[in-house]
């Protein structure tokens, strides 16, 4: 069962056994097919963060 | 939307649009190929071109699982359909895949074929359960992400016993496609396709890790970055290929750590070599025969093989003369160079597979950017952000 | 080889091509056979109206192009009003489903196209057609619900008809329902009325209908809190007239093709553009997730309880007041603008910072939801 | 002994037995289900609309219980006319047939119900449900024979809707259609007006239509050239109110169920009996010859341009003079006359000298043939 | 119509219930059972009881086909429809019959049994053709005229290796039934039903011949009539057993000789012994079990005996416990006997056989004669022509 | 092929093989089960308009 935004369906964890109740995963034609590590969520949004940091920087300059 | 709406932030968008302006050398153009039609429609959708600079073009791969199908194919699912009375199951964009005889599944479907769309291979396995005096055929199409499912159902149809289940599999492999384009006359001798780097697969890589795509960078000398499918994901790793372009790099990068790891998910490769094996050629809509580049069913799962079980012969069928997918998909051509693009060929009534799906290159270009095409519109309509 | 990317690349205006003309190939009359996508209200339906029903029927009121067509009445002076008809087959699949059924969604539908024009809506027809087999506790269920749907509107159902199919040559029940209301004299109000300048505003949010029905699919089944939204919306545009008489120059209910089709329908139909603002238009949170997991655009998505509405710039602020006051219209928005366009595209700024097209609905994108 | 036997013999009549109420069993809303026979405008159909239609939508204009209700206009002088309005679904199976298709019976079926209220039709709206794998090439020829049965009355299609089901889940094509027309003031015909003493009139044979539709059925083939009657009758109707304004009190077209189920509509109606004269109800050899064949009645097969008419006595020779006259009347005949009954029986006097019940349709007689 | 409307004339009419008149003994009353619906059909469909005087009575026979048939019999036909999967073919009035679980074949259908009407038997083949995949069971019933049809249907299933076909075997015998009422105590022992004579079968004899009815006669010293359906037929046979009654005399007439010979067809005879056999027990509804009253398929046809082809097991089922069917059937008691006619049993909602088909003697009845017992009417109603 | 009034049906005459283009057969469920004796129906018919003059004569009477 995952649940996405309130909306909850039904699919196979068959491919990811190791999913766990609040995981976040992957989703594809029914299956979830993978796993979301929000460490490396967390560092990729950092860097956009950085980007943006180093725009506004330019920006400013 | 936790791990979504973060990564279609406008603002970010606009940021990360600056830096790759400001880091891609003006004196020099920048062509990315996005192999797969889940990065293509990000594009199209968000309206990702617009954020960057005119040197920097992304060409549409041939990674949309719909357009690679060649003709031939759905043809046998329609005589599945129409000639040995199979309930024919497959997901929804292949419907509308022209065919031979001016037919596709949807309008097979209304000459009575009994063609039923699912959203997972898991559905066809229902509707096999669900109807044990019926041939249920599953035609699986798709990379290397849907293949598991596949492999999945097939399984299990041989774990209970399903003795009216069978799959007409058509699972291509992303890795040949790239090396079949990297290794096109077109790429190879004449250079006319100028390739700087790759847009690597999301979910694919999610699958088979990034570990695969090593040899390209290493062999062809072009840099691979993979992303996400969220539009950030797409921006973010055009300015990695810039970057990595700039430095004369050519390796594979990460973008998706979130979601890709080097080895990939090993329980879904495993049960894919379980149930599928190497078939030694497969035609592609496009790029024709492509060696080692599709799957086919092993004979320990024979009885759920359709090829075997309905005893079919693949006949190969020209596409419409018109029709540039081929050289679309190689990235040759774009959709506008297709002489009957938006007038014969459109999303109503496709000519090519290209314009059947919204990550096909055509459909994407008529549905989200035709107006970038058209002259009066354009002159009101684009809000470039001008540095 | 700079052109031959040129679709890839925005700026540095390389000469664009001359748009080529809109032609699409016509229906295919002598080998061709009806398809869903017939069905699903984008480009296909429109065709197959134009080129088969026009043709044959075609008249000054068909060729209006509303969804309800404005009459004269012979015999009485047309300085009292005119009359307005309007007729839904509806064919919807679950027949019940979170927040209605098809029975009220007959009365609100017509109910709706009739006011459409402006009109109040005055009576209301009924035919039915039902699948042998069909258990009569679900029909008195939807018929009631027809009824109090009909006496909620004000708006009685005085005559009908019943046929019976035979099992396999029906699903359940179908209803048509036709409409009758009367315009009152001097209210014109078509999609042919948008000019370049006017506001486009919608009554709340989109895609309720369709994921409502969606989630009760047996095949798609997923668990929501979100209800259909269908609901008579006629004293919504009474409140909207009497807000700003004479501005509101186009309403209609984007149901068949969501919204999306529905602004295209009217572009073309006045021959303008539109630009519209993605960050503007109302979507629930669990309609863009529910869109998000089924790959669908909620833009696309039926509605049964919204309207959106052209209207002239200077009063459009007067009508949003006038919606947000009414019950039905609390999260309305102001969501786009008409433009010039000879293309009469629907454009949209995208909450990202970027710009797409937003065409019609091609093919079938959600069978049978209205 | 006698007693015992007395349904055997004719007279000495003993102390006949209480005529028992009524009563038929109430619908079983809970485990029924609808069949054949719901659809096959007899009892069954009738006592499924009083049930669960009536009971649910229950309203003056319904409660008419004329196959056109008339209806107020309320922004108009009522002194000018009144509005009105019926609807037909049709779901005729084969779709084409000898002298016409379901395309021009749609028009003709709603043309007449408006007409026979005594209104002049004036706006047509039809919605279509059509089933996946339909040749486009029928559904032209069905829309072209449509639009020039709508021409030829007069009467145009003024707006419409287009629903597409999935195959298995639908026949071809349903069409339902909306008439809208104006009643003259002064003119007040219905079902309820029928007194005894009146003269009971038809407009021409009898059982055309549904002997030419049946003679398609796959099952039952035969070759006949009979052809279906379908047409507008509501010239004619204009004719005999003409020649006799006032005289005509009840006017309905014997459709499903056939003249014996239109019949015992209008006694149920107005409450009172009828004696009809079998020799003088005109039936075409092969319709009676096909009957035979078949084991059907003539009484009970449907006809698509054909009226009946309850006329005050003192004009029935005036209005059937004028039916003669005209091209759709030239059969015309007095096929009896209106009793006091407070059975509401429709008896006949037969050809053979004997007298019978005419009854309703019960069950099926003939699937699907309008 | 020739042969048709020659034998409908109404001035003949007259003439001849005027003959019955002066004819009949005004001292007695004669009571003539009409075994066949035919002829219940055509009396009341033209009004024939009207020109007969009031001391001639007609009481109606169980020779209506639809009105015979069991409950049990007609359970089988819908658990072969509802559980088997069965398309299941039968003649129109068949499916009103009530069953068990207040089912008909017509409600067996809505709730999603394949159940077809059929004009003859041989659209049951085709139908058997038509849907190889499928069972297709042809539901006979009837008398000795549609039993050849159902004989040639199986022969011809067999000559073409129809393997999808079978037959539910109703079919039941006239001379069977006819002798049964005879001896039934009512008729036998308490005399409580006066039958005078009979009105003998006009198509069944076209079958049998005249010459199976000499036994009652004989046997029985009763008179029968041969007569066609046409109501002349009916009046004229009427005529003739008034003037055996009145001659105290008891044989076999036939009026119907433009149609039965002594010896009937001989051929269909032939045929029908080919493909059955005597049952020897059958339960006709009404009357109960009946010893060699019916038809079975023989052995040398048993692949299409849907009996053992689907191992089914007869179960009898009593009637509504109100119904006066059995009694009606035995011509014992009138419809209007009955509590419930015409009130709570209508040919809408039949509970009994009887209320069916337009052959049976309450739906007869209800449709054609009800204004005779309703006083009101009966006053301006009744035209008698009075001597 | 029958005819009756126009109506012309295709049944079967398996029954009465004899049955020629012309003559008159009895038609039950789809099949000729019978064939129509003419001379017999004329006699038939005479026998009722025998009884019409005898009707006939004592009414005059
Ligand atoms: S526009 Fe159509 S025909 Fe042309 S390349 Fe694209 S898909 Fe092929
Ligand atoms: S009226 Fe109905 S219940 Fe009564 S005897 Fe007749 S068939 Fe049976
Ligand atoms: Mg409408
Ligand atoms: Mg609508
Ligand atoms: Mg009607
Ligand atoms: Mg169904
Ligand atoms: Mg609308
Ligand atoms: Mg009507
Ligand atoms: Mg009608
Ligand atoms: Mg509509
Ligand atoms: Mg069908
Ligand atoms: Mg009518």
């Amino acid at each position: 069962m995952v649940d996405l935004g309130g909306i909850r369906k039904p699919i196979s964890i068959a491919l990811v056994p190791e999913a766990e109740v609040g995981d976040y995963v992957i989703v594809h034609v029914g299956h979830a097919i993978g796993m979301i590590d929000p460490e490396e969520a967390e560092k990729t949004l950092a860097l956009f963060a950085e980007m943006q940091a180093m725009t506004g920087a330019e920006v400013q300059s | 939307m936790k791990y979504i709406d973060e990564f279609r932030d406008g603002e970010l968008a606009k940021q990360i649009g600056e830096r790759i302006r400001a880091e891609a050398d003006p004196q020099r153009s920048y062509s990315f190929m996005e192999f797969c039609g889940g990065h293509t429609h990000a594009i199209s959708r968000y309206g990702v071109l617009e954020l960057l600079p005119s040197n920097v073009r992304m060409v549409h791969g041939p990674g949309c699982p719909v357009c690679v199908l060649p003709i031939g194919r759905i043809d046998l699912a329609i005589r599945l359909a129409l000639e040995r009375d199979a309930i024919v199951c497959t997901y929804g964009d292949t419907m509308r895949v022209p065919a031979s005889d001016s037919l596709s599944l949807i309008k097979a479907k209304a000459r009575g074929g009994d063609i039923r769309m699912v959203y997972s291979a898991a559905d066809a396995l229902a509707i096999a359960r669900a109807n044990p005096q019926r041939e249920v055929v599953f035609f699986a199409i798709g990379f290397e992400t849907t293949t598991p499912p596949t492999a999945l159902a097939i399984r299990d149809a041989q774990r209970e016993g399903l003795a009216n289940f069978s799959v007409l599999c058509c699972h291509v492999l992303t890795p040949s496609a790239i090396t079949h384009i990297l290794e096109s006359p077109e790429v190879r001798q004449f250079g006319t396709v100028p390739i700087d780097g790759f847009v690597g697969p999301a979910h694919v890589s999610i699958v088979i890790g990034s570990a695969p795509y090593d040899h390209f960078a290493e062999e062809y000398r072009k840099p691979v970055v993979i992303a996400g499918f969220e539009p950030l994901d797409v921006m973010q790793a055009i300015l990695m290929l810039v970057r990595q372009v700039n430095r004369g790099a050519a390796h594979v990068e990460n973008e998706f750590t979130r979601a890709v790891t080097p080895e990939g998910n090993l329980r879904a490769q495993a049960l894919v070599s379980e149930v599928f094996e190497l078939r030694p050629s497969f035609e592609w809509r496009g790029l024709g025969e492509v060696p080692y580049s599709a799957l086919k069913i092993r004979e320990a799962f024979a009885a759920f093989d359709a090829e075997r079980r309905f005893d079919l012969a693949y006949q190969s069928v020209p596409d419409n003369k018109a029709c540039e997918c081929g050289a679309i998909l190689r990235g040759v051509k774009k959709p506008t160079d297709c002489k009957i693009f938006g007038t014969v060929c459109t999303p109503e009534n496709p000519v090519g597979s290209c314009m059947v799906s919204s990550e096909g290159a055509c459909a994407a270009h008529y549905t989200y950017g035709r107006f970038r095409d058209i002259p009066i519109v354009a002159a009101t309509a684009t809000e470039e952000v001008t540095p | 080889m700079r052109t031959e990317h040129d679709q890839a690349g925005a700026g540095e205006a390389p000469a664009p091509k001359p748009v080529k003309k809109n032609y699409i190939r016509p229906l295919d009359i002598k080998h061709g056979r009806i398809d869903m996508g017939h069905g699903a209200g984008g480009k296909a339906a429109a065709q197959l109206i134009e080129e088969l029903f026009l043709a044959a029927f075609d008249n000054e009121f068909l060729r209006q192009g509303d969804d309800g067509a404005v009459l004269a009445l012979p015999a009485f002076d047309p300085a009292e009003g005119r009359l307005v008809m309007a007729t839904d087959g509806h064919v919807i699949s679950p027949l019940f489903f979170p927040g209605g059924d098809i029975g009220c969604l007959s009365v609100h539908g017509t109910v709706n196209d009739v006011a459409m024009s402006g009109a109040r809506p005055l009576y209301l027809s009924a035919s039915f057609i039902i699948e042998e087999g069909f258990p009569l506790i679900d029909l008195q269920r939807i018929v009631q619900s027809m009824a109090a749907a009909s006496r909620e509107a004000g708006v009685p159902v005085v005559t009908g008809d019943t046929k019976v199919v035979e099992q396999g040559k029906g699903d359940g029940v179908f209803i048509s329902t036709t409409g009758v209301g009367v315009l009152p004299p001097g209210v014109s109000i078509s999609g042919r009325h948008a000019r370049p300048g006017d506001v486009v505003l919608v009554s709340g949010s989109i895609g309720d209908h369709g994921v409502a029905v969606l989630s009760q699919r047996e095949s798609l089944a997923f668990e929501t809190t979100i209800q259909s939204d269908t609901a008579a919306l006629h004293t919504l545009v009474a409140a909207m007239l009497a807000a700003a008489p004479g501005a509101v120059r186009v309403l209609r209910d984007p149901t068949r093709g969501g919204l999306a089709t529905t602004l295209n329908e009217v572009a073309r139909q006045s021959g303008v553009g539109m630009l519209l603002q993605e960050a503007a238009i109302p979507v629930k949170p669990q309609v863009d997730a529910a869109c998000e997991l089924l790959g669908l655009d909620p833009l696309y998505v039926a509605n049964e309880g919204k309207l959106i509405a052209v209207v002239a710039p200077e009063a459009a602020e007067a009508v949003l007041a006038a919606m947000r006051a009414h019950p039905l219209g609390q999260d309305a928005a102001r969501i786009g603008e008409v433009t010039t366009d000879p293309h009469h595209f629907v454009q949209m700024a995208t909450r990202f910072g970027g710009r797409r097209v937003v065409d019609w609905l091609s093919g079938e994108q959600l069978p049978r939801i209205c």
